[in-house]
Protein backbone atom coordinates (compact mmCIF):
# COMPACT_ATOMS: atom_id res chain seq x y z
CA UNK A 1 0.00 0.00 0.00
CA UNK A 2 1.08 3.68 -0.91
CA UNK A 3 -0.27 6.00 0.92
CA UNK A 4 -1.34 9.36 -0.88
CA UNK A 5 -1.21 12.79 0.65
CA UNK A 6 -3.28 16.24 -1.01
CA UNK A 7 -1.28 19.35 0.33
CA UNK A 8 -2.30 22.78 0.91
CA UNK A 9 -5.82 23.89 -0.45
CA UNK A 10 -6.91 20.03 -1.89
CA UNK A 11 -9.27 19.31 0.85
CA UNK A 12 -8.85 15.96 1.24
CA UNK A 13 -7.58 13.49 3.81
CA UNK A 14 -5.23 11.10 2.50
CA UNK A 15 -5.75 7.56 1.22
CA UNK A 16 -3.98 4.09 0.38
CA UNK A 17 -3.65 2.12 -2.39
CA UNK A 18 -2.18 -0.35 -4.29
CA UNK A 19 0.78 0.94 -6.58
CA UNK A 20 3.56 0.07 -8.24
CA UNK A 21 4.53 3.06 -10.37
CA UNK A 22 2.87 6.63 -10.62
CA UNK A 23 0.98 5.53 -13.98
CA UNK A 24 -1.55 3.41 -11.28
CA UNK A 25 -1.67 6.50 -9.09
CA UNK A 26 -2.66 8.42 -11.89
CA UNK A 27 -5.06 6.32 -13.52
CA UNK A 28 -6.39 5.61 -10.16
CA UNK A 29 -7.38 9.04 -9.01
CA UNK A 30 -8.79 9.82 -12.74
CA UNK A 31 -11.98 8.41 -11.17
CA UNK A 32 -12.33 10.53 -7.64
CA UNK A 33 -14.28 13.12 -8.83
CA UNK A 34 -13.03 15.19 -5.74
CA UNK A 35 -9.31 14.97 -6.85
CA UNK A 36 -9.66 14.83 -10.71
CA UNK A 37 -9.90 18.54 -11.16
CA UNK A 38 -6.67 19.18 -9.71
CA UNK A 39 -4.40 17.04 -11.60
CA UNK A 40 -3.41 18.90 -14.19
CA UNK A 41 -2.09 21.59 -11.96
CA UNK A 42 -0.39 19.84 -9.51
CA UNK A 43 3.31 18.47 -8.91
CA UNK A 44 4.15 15.14 -7.64
CA UNK A 45 6.65 13.93 -4.77
CA UNK A 46 7.30 10.37 -3.77
CA UNK A 47 8.78 10.63 -0.16
CA UNK A 48 9.33 14.63 -0.42
CA UNK A 49 11.49 14.58 -3.66
CA UNK A 50 9.30 15.87 -6.65
CA UNK A 51 9.53 13.14 -9.70
CA UNK A 52 9.11 14.26 -12.94
CA UNK A 53 7.88 10.39 -14.54
CA UNK A 54 4.76 8.32 -14.44
CA UNK A 55 7.56 5.18 -14.52
CA UNK A 56 8.72 6.41 -10.97
CA UNK A 57 8.55 2.80 -9.31
CA UNK A 58 6.56 2.98 -5.43
CA UNK A 59 7.74 0.29 -2.91
CA UNK A 60 4.69 -0.26 0.13
CA UNK A 61 4.71 2.12 2.67
CA UNK A 62 5.97 5.21 -0.31
CA UNK A 63 4.28 8.79 0.50
CA UNK A 64 2.98 10.43 -2.68
CA UNK A 65 1.93 13.93 -2.09
CA UNK A 66 -0.21 16.00 -4.30
CA UNK A 67 1.52 19.45 -4.39
CA UNK A 68 -1.34 22.28 -6.03
CA UNK A 69 -0.53 25.99 -7.58
CA UNK A 70 2.26 27.58 -4.91
CA UNK A 71 2.57 31.00 -4.12
CA UNK A 72 4.37 31.26 -0.91
CA UNK A 73 5.67 35.39 0.46
CA UNK B 1 19.14 29.32 8.31
CA UNK B 2 15.18 28.68 7.53
CA UNK B 3 13.24 30.09 10.16
CA UNK B 4 9.37 29.14 10.36
CA UNK B 5 7.11 31.49 12.76
CA UNK B 6 3.37 31.35 13.44
CA UNK B 7 2.10 34.40 12.34
CA UNK B 8 3.50 37.73 11.36
CA UNK B 9 7.18 37.67 11.48
CA UNK B 10 8.64 40.07 13.45
CA UNK B 11 11.21 42.04 11.12
CA UNK B 12 13.23 44.02 12.74
CA UNK B 13 14.21 41.20 15.26
CA UNK B 14 15.27 39.21 12.21
CA UNK B 15 17.27 41.83 10.19
CA UNK B 16 18.89 42.66 13.05
CA UNK B 17 19.61 39.24 14.43
CA UNK B 18 20.82 37.97 11.16
CA UNK B 19 22.97 40.99 10.71
CA UNK B 20 24.77 40.64 14.01
CA UNK B 21 24.94 36.62 13.32
CA UNK B 22 27.21 37.49 9.87
CA UNK B 23 28.92 40.67 10.87
CA UNK B 24 31.80 39.61 11.89
CA UNK B 25 32.09 37.16 9.05
CA UNK B 26 33.45 38.91 6.09
CA UNK B 27 30.59 39.44 4.10
CA UNK B 28 31.02 42.86 2.60
CA UNK B 29 27.33 42.63 0.96
CA UNK B 30 24.01 41.70 2.62
CA UNK B 31 21.23 42.07 0.80
CA UNK B 32 17.57 40.95 2.43
CA UNK B 33 13.96 41.27 0.97
CA UNK B 34 10.71 41.49 3.11
CA UNK B 35 7.39 40.91 1.81
CA UNK B 36 4.65 42.51 3.17
CA UNK B 37 0.58 42.00 3.37
CA UNK B 38 -0.95 44.51 0.75
CA UNK B 39 -4.12 46.32 1.24
CA UNK B 40 -5.86 45.10 -1.78
CA UNK B 41 -9.30 43.46 -3.03
CA UNK B 42 -10.89 43.85 0.29
CA UNK B 43 -8.98 41.47 2.12
CA UNK B 44 -8.40 41.66 6.37
CA UNK B 45 -4.99 39.51 5.72
CA UNK B 46 -3.82 36.30 3.82
CA UNK B 47 -2.98 33.13 5.42
CA UNK B 48 -0.55 30.19 4.25
CA UNK B 49 0.03 26.80 4.67
CA UNK B 50 3.32 25.29 4.25
CA UNK B 51 4.64 21.85 3.86
CA UNK B 52 8.11 22.07 5.62
CA UNK B 53 9.89 18.49 4.40
CA UNK B 54 10.17 19.86 0.78
CA UNK B 55 10.55 23.46 2.07
CA UNK B 56 13.66 22.05 3.59
CA UNK B 57 14.87 20.51 1.01
CA UNK B 58 14.18 22.87 -1.49
CA UNK B 59 16.23 26.20 0.96
CA UNK B 60 19.30 23.02 1.95
CA UNK B 61 19.35 23.03 -2.22
CA UNK B 62 19.82 26.78 -1.94
CA UNK B 63 22.02 26.59 0.73
CA UNK B 64 24.74 24.73 -1.03
CA UNK B 65 24.39 26.67 -4.50
CA UNK B 66 25.08 29.93 -2.33
CA UNK B 67 27.83 28.02 -0.86
CA UNK B 68 29.36 27.45 -4.22
CA UNK B 69 29.47 30.89 -4.44
CA UNK B 70 31.05 31.61 -1.08
CA UNK B 71 27.61 32.81 -0.07
CA UNK B 72 24.90 32.19 2.49
CA UNK B 73 20.82 32.53 2.37
CA UNK B 74 18.48 33.03 5.51
CA UNK B 75 14.95 32.92 5.45
CA UNK B 76 12.16 33.15 7.73
CA UNK B 77 8.06 32.54 6.42
CA UNK B 78 5.26 32.63 8.19
CA UNK B 79 2.78 30.31 8.96
CA UNK B 80 -0.92 30.74 9.37
CA UNK B 81 -2.84 34.25 9.37
CA UNK B 82 -0.85 37.31 8.79
CA UNK B 83 -3.03 40.58 8.55
CA UNK B 84 -2.97 43.18 6.08
CA UNK B 85 0.74 45.85 6.76
CA UNK B 86 2.06 42.48 8.74
CA UNK B 87 4.77 40.90 6.72
CA UNK B 88 5.09 37.48 5.89
CA UNK B 89 8.54 36.65 4.59
CA UNK B 90 11.84 37.51 5.01
CA UNK B 91 14.70 36.45 2.47
CA UNK B 92 18.68 37.19 2.84
CA UNK B 93 21.37 36.85 1.49
CA UNK B 94 25.56 37.16 2.91
CA UNK B 95 28.63 37.25 0.52
CA UNK B 96 31.78 39.14 0.26
CA UNK B 97 31.17 41.23 -2.82
CA UNK B 98 27.85 42.94 -3.97
CA UNK B 99 27.56 41.13 -7.41
CA UNK B 100 26.92 37.75 -6.01
CA UNK B 101 24.65 38.97 -3.29
CA UNK B 102 22.36 41.18 -5.88
CA UNK B 103 21.86 37.94 -8.28
CA UNK B 104 21.74 35.63 -5.40
CA UNK B 105 18.63 37.39 -3.88
CA UNK B 106 16.98 37.90 -6.94
CA UNK B 107 17.16 34.40 -8.35
CA UNK B 108 16.42 33.08 -4.55
CA UNK B 109 13.16 34.94 -4.13
CA UNK B 110 12.07 34.15 -7.66
CA UNK B 111 12.68 30.26 -7.27
CA UNK B 112 10.79 30.67 -4.09
CA UNK B 113 7.83 32.13 -5.91
CA UNK B 114 7.77 29.71 -8.24
CA UNK B 115 8.99 26.82 -6.06
CA UNK B 116 8.66 26.51 -2.64
CA UNK B 117 5.27 24.73 -1.35
CA UNK B 118 3.51 27.08 0.67
CA UNK B 119 -0.11 28.14 -0.45
CA UNK B 120 -1.71 31.40 0.46
CA UNK B 121 -5.42 32.13 1.30
CA UNK B 122 -6.62 35.35 1.26
CA UNK B 123 -9.25 36.05 4.24
CA UNK B 124 -12.25 37.77 3.84
CA UNK B 125 -14.97 38.14 6.44
CA UNK B 126 -12.73 35.52 8.30
CA UNK B 127 -13.00 33.04 5.33
CA UNK B 128 -10.14 31.54 3.78
CA UNK B 129 -9.80 31.58 0.28
CA UNK B 130 -7.05 30.06 -2.01
CA UNK B 131 -5.64 32.40 -3.98
CA UNK B 132 -6.20 30.45 -6.98
CA UNK B 133 -5.63 33.09 -9.83
CA UNK B 134 -1.88 34.61 -7.87
CA UNK B 135 -0.98 30.74 -8.13
CA UNK B 136 1.54 29.18 -9.95
CA UNK B 137 1.82 25.39 -10.71
CA UNK B 138 5.39 24.41 -9.39
CA UNK B 139 7.02 23.18 -13.00
CA UNK B 140 6.69 19.28 -13.77
CA UNK B 141 2.85 19.46 -12.82
CA UNK B 142 0.15 17.61 -14.48
CA UNK B 143 2.00 14.55 -14.47
CA UNK B 144 -0.50 12.58 -12.91
CA UNK B 145 -3.00 14.19 -15.84
CA UNK B 146 -4.71 11.08 -17.92
CA UNK B 147 -5.14 12.46 -20.94
CA UNK B 148 -8.13 10.43 -22.77
CA UNK C 1 15.57 60.14 2.51
CA UNK C 2 19.15 60.54 2.63
CA UNK C 3 21.12 59.95 5.43
CA UNK C 4 24.65 61.15 6.15
CA UNK C 5 26.34 59.71 9.88
CA UNK C 6 29.50 60.67 11.59
CA UNK C 7 31.45 56.95 11.47
CA UNK C 8 29.90 53.61 11.60
CA UNK C 9 25.90 53.36 10.99
CA UNK C 10 24.05 51.72 13.04
CA UNK C 11 22.07 49.04 10.68
CA UNK C 12 19.75 47.70 12.97
CA UNK C 13 18.16 50.92 14.14
CA UNK C 14 18.39 52.26 10.30
CA UNK C 15 16.66 48.69 8.90
CA UNK C 16 14.14 48.86 11.60
CA UNK C 17 13.21 52.46 11.48
CA UNK C 18 12.88 52.47 7.67
CA UNK C 19 10.41 49.13 7.87
CA UNK C 20 8.24 51.10 10.40
CA UNK C 21 8.10 54.25 8.77
CA UNK C 22 6.70 52.39 5.50
CA UNK C 23 5.12 49.63 6.67
CA UNK C 24 2.11 50.86 6.57
CA UNK C 25 2.14 52.54 3.10
CA UNK C 26 1.21 49.27 1.29
CA UNK C 27 4.78 48.67 0.20
CA UNK C 28 4.29 44.73 -0.82
CA UNK C 29 8.50 44.32 -1.18
CA UNK C 30 11.33 46.25 1.10
CA UNK C 31 14.76 45.65 -0.60
CA UNK C 32 17.92 46.52 1.34
CA UNK C 33 22.16 46.25 0.83
CA UNK C 34 23.69 46.58 3.37
CA UNK C 35 27.75 47.01 3.36
CA UNK C 36 30.17 46.29 5.41
CA UNK C 37 34.12 46.92 5.85
CA UNK C 38 35.53 43.76 5.27
CA UNK C 39 38.92 42.43 6.90
CA UNK C 40 41.62 42.74 3.93
CA UNK C 41 44.76 44.20 2.87
CA UNK C 42 46.05 44.07 6.50
CA UNK C 43 43.22 47.31 6.84
CA UNK C 44 42.22 48.72 10.02
CA UNK C 45 39.21 50.11 8.19
CA UNK C 46 37.90 52.92 5.67
CA UNK C 47 37.80 55.94 5.89
CA UNK C 48 34.99 58.21 3.33
CA UNK C 49 35.05 61.64 2.03
CA UNK C 50 31.98 62.96 0.17
CA UNK C 51 30.63 66.08 -1.50
CA UNK C 52 27.15 66.79 -0.56
CA UNK C 53 25.92 69.05 -2.69
CA UNK C 54 26.42 66.78 -5.94
CA UNK C 55 25.29 64.06 -3.44
CA UNK C 56 21.80 65.02 -3.11
CA UNK C 57 21.20 65.91 -6.41
CA UNK C 58 22.03 62.37 -7.23
CA UNK C 59 20.27 61.30 -4.90
CA UNK C 60 17.19 63.29 -5.62
CA UNK C 61 17.16 62.11 -9.01
CA UNK C 62 17.14 58.82 -8.22
CA UNK C 63 14.01 59.58 -5.64
CA UNK C 64 12.63 60.88 -9.23
CA UNK C 65 12.93 57.99 -10.94
CA UNK C 66 11.93 55.62 -7.97
CA UNK C 67 8.56 57.44 -7.77
CA UNK C 68 8.08 56.83 -11.33
CA UNK C 69 7.79 53.26 -10.74
CA UNK C 70 5.61 53.69 -7.55
CA UNK C 71 8.61 53.21 -5.74
CA UNK C 72 11.04 54.69 -2.79
CA UNK C 73 14.61 54.94 -2.54
CA UNK C 74 16.49 55.59 0.62
CA UNK C 75 20.34 55.66 1.76
CA UNK C 76 22.55 55.92 4.20
CA UNK C 77 26.06 56.66 4.34
CA UNK C 78 29.02 57.12 6.95
CA UNK C 79 31.78 60.27 6.93
CA UNK C 80 34.92 59.62 8.18
CA UNK C 81 36.54 56.44 9.60
CA UNK C 82 34.60 52.80 10.19
CA UNK C 83 36.39 50.18 11.19
CA UNK C 84 36.78 46.32 10.38
CA UNK C 85 33.00 44.97 10.56
CA UNK C 86 31.44 48.02 11.11
CA UNK C 87 28.89 48.89 7.94
CA UNK C 88 29.06 52.26 5.92
CA UNK C 89 26.66 52.59 3.71
CA UNK C 90 22.89 51.03 3.42
CA UNK C 91 20.31 51.10 0.56
CA UNK C 92 16.94 49.99 0.13
CA UNK C 93 13.81 50.45 -2.10
CA UNK C 94 10.20 49.94 -1.21
CA UNK C 95 7.78 49.06 -4.00
CA UNK C 96 4.24 47.64 -4.42
CA UNK C 97 5.85 44.54 -6.47
CA UNK C 98 8.92 43.03 -5.88
CA UNK C 99 10.41 43.10 -9.79
CA UNK C 100 10.40 46.84 -9.49
CA UNK C 101 12.20 46.69 -6.30
CA UNK C 102 14.49 43.67 -7.38
CA UNK C 103 15.87 45.51 -10.21
CA UNK C 104 15.44 48.60 -8.66
CA UNK C 105 17.99 48.12 -5.57
CA UNK C 106 20.61 46.88 -8.09
CA UNK C 107 20.14 49.47 -10.61
CA UNK C 108 20.22 52.12 -7.73
CA UNK C 109 23.47 50.21 -6.56
CA UNK C 110 25.46 49.96 -9.26
CA UNK C 111 24.86 53.54 -9.76
CA UNK C 112 25.96 54.66 -6.87
CA UNK C 113 29.36 52.88 -7.04
CA UNK C 114 29.62 54.49 -10.46
CA UNK C 115 28.40 58.20 -9.62
CA UNK C 116 28.06 59.06 -6.31
CA UNK C 117 30.89 61.44 -5.09
CA UNK C 118 32.30 60.04 -2.49
CA UNK C 119 36.59 58.84 -2.13
CA UNK C 120 37.66 56.11 0.42
CA UNK C 121 40.56 55.55 1.69
CA UNK C 122 42.15 52.46 3.74
CA UNK C 123 43.47 53.06 6.86
CA UNK C 124 46.58 51.08 7.78
CA UNK C 125 48.63 52.28 10.93
CA UNK C 126 46.61 55.52 11.81
CA UNK C 127 47.06 56.90 7.97
CA UNK C 128 44.73 57.48 5.34
CA UNK C 129 45.43 55.95 2.03
CA UNK C 130 43.41 57.12 -1.29
CA UNK C 131 41.84 53.84 -2.25
CA UNK C 132 43.18 54.39 -6.07
CA UNK C 133 43.19 51.20 -7.12
CA UNK C 134 39.19 50.37 -6.43
CA UNK C 135 38.06 53.78 -7.75
CA UNK C 136 36.24 54.19 -11.08
CA UNK C 137 36.64 57.74 -13.09
CA UNK C 138 33.02 59.39 -13.34
CA UNK C 139 31.02 59.19 -16.57
CA UNK C 140 32.77 61.82 -18.77
CA UNK C 141 35.91 62.54 -16.36
CA UNK C 142 39.23 63.23 -18.07
CA UNK C 143 37.04 66.61 -19.67
CA UNK C 144 39.98 68.72 -18.77
CA UNK C 145 42.46 66.91 -20.08
CA UNK C 146 44.61 68.96 -22.79
CA UNK C 147 45.76 66.43 -25.44
CA UNK C 148 49.03 68.60 -27.26
CA UNK D 1 36.98 84.89 -11.28
CA UNK D 2 35.62 81.82 -10.82
CA UNK D 3 36.33 79.39 -7.98
CA UNK D 4 38.17 75.58 -8.71
CA UNK D 5 37.63 72.90 -5.46
CA UNK D 6 39.36 70.12 -5.15
CA UNK D 7 37.45 66.93 -3.84
CA UNK D 8 38.26 63.98 -2.30
CA UNK D 9 41.69 63.17 -2.50
CA UNK D 10 43.47 66.17 -4.26
CA UNK D 11 45.18 67.66 -1.77
CA UNK D 12 45.02 71.38 -2.48
CA UNK D 13 43.38 74.29 -1.78
CA UNK D 14 40.65 75.72 -4.06
CA UNK D 15 42.40 78.54 -6.44
CA UNK D 16 40.13 81.90 -8.07
CA UNK D 17 41.12 82.18 -11.61
CA UNK D 18 40.01 84.30 -15.13
CA UNK D 19 37.93 81.77 -17.13
CA UNK D 20 35.19 82.53 -19.94
CA UNK D 21 34.75 78.94 -20.50
CA UNK D 22 35.95 75.31 -19.00
CA UNK D 23 38.69 75.49 -22.11
CA UNK D 24 40.47 78.15 -20.04
CA UNK D 25 40.38 76.47 -16.63
CA UNK D 26 41.99 72.93 -18.68
CA UNK D 27 44.19 75.43 -20.30
CA UNK D 28 45.50 76.93 -16.73
CA UNK D 29 45.06 73.99 -15.01
CA UNK D 30 47.60 71.89 -17.48
CA UNK D 31 50.34 73.99 -16.21
CA UNK D 32 49.53 73.46 -12.21
CA UNK D 33 52.17 70.51 -11.83
CA UNK D 34 50.14 69.71 -8.21
CA UNK D 35 47.31 68.83 -10.31
CA UNK D 36 47.93 68.02 -14.18
CA UNK D 37 48.21 64.15 -13.45
CA UNK D 38 44.42 64.18 -12.10
CA UNK D 39 43.04 66.12 -14.92
CA UNK D 40 42.66 62.90 -17.29
CA UNK D 41 40.51 60.95 -14.81
CA UNK D 42 38.51 63.92 -12.63
CA UNK D 43 34.46 64.63 -13.60
CA UNK D 44 33.70 68.08 -13.84
CA UNK D 45 30.95 69.81 -12.13
CA UNK D 46 30.00 73.78 -12.70
CA UNK D 47 27.82 74.87 -9.63
CA UNK D 48 27.54 71.31 -8.34
CA UNK D 49 26.14 69.64 -11.57
CA UNK D 50 28.10 67.72 -13.64
CA UNK D 51 29.27 68.68 -17.33
CA UNK D 52 30.42 67.29 -20.64
CA UNK D 53 31.32 70.23 -22.87
CA UNK D 54 34.38 72.30 -22.76
CA UNK D 55 32.35 74.77 -24.17
CA UNK D 56 30.35 75.35 -21.05
CA UNK D 57 30.39 78.88 -20.47
CA UNK D 58 31.51 80.46 -16.86
CA UNK D 59 30.13 83.72 -15.02
CA UNK D 60 32.14 85.67 -12.50
CA UNK D 61 31.20 83.69 -8.59
CA UNK D 62 30.94 80.53 -10.59
CA UNK D 63 32.10 77.26 -8.58
CA UNK D 64 34.19 74.48 -11.08
CA UNK D 65 34.49 71.74 -9.40
CA UNK D 66 37.09 68.23 -10.01
CA UNK D 67 35.72 65.14 -8.98
CA UNK D 68 38.21 62.64 -9.04
CA UNK D 69 37.83 58.92 -9.20
CA UNK D 70 34.80 57.73 -6.85
CA UNK D 71 34.69 54.60 -4.83
CA UNK D 72 31.44 55.02 -2.08
CA UNK D 73 29.60 52.40 -0.03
Amino acid sequence: MVRIEFLGPIAKESLEMEATTLHDVAHKLSDDSEVKEWLSTCAVAVNDTLVSSLDTPLKSGDKVSLLPPVCGG
Amino acid sequence: MLELHENALNVPDILSRWYQKERSNNYGAYLSFVGTVRHENGIEGLSFDLYEPILKRWFEAWQQRAKAEGAVVKMAHSMGDVMVHESSYVAAVFSPKRRVALELIDAFVEDFKATAPIWKYDLKDGVRIYAKDRSAPIAGSGLLETRQ
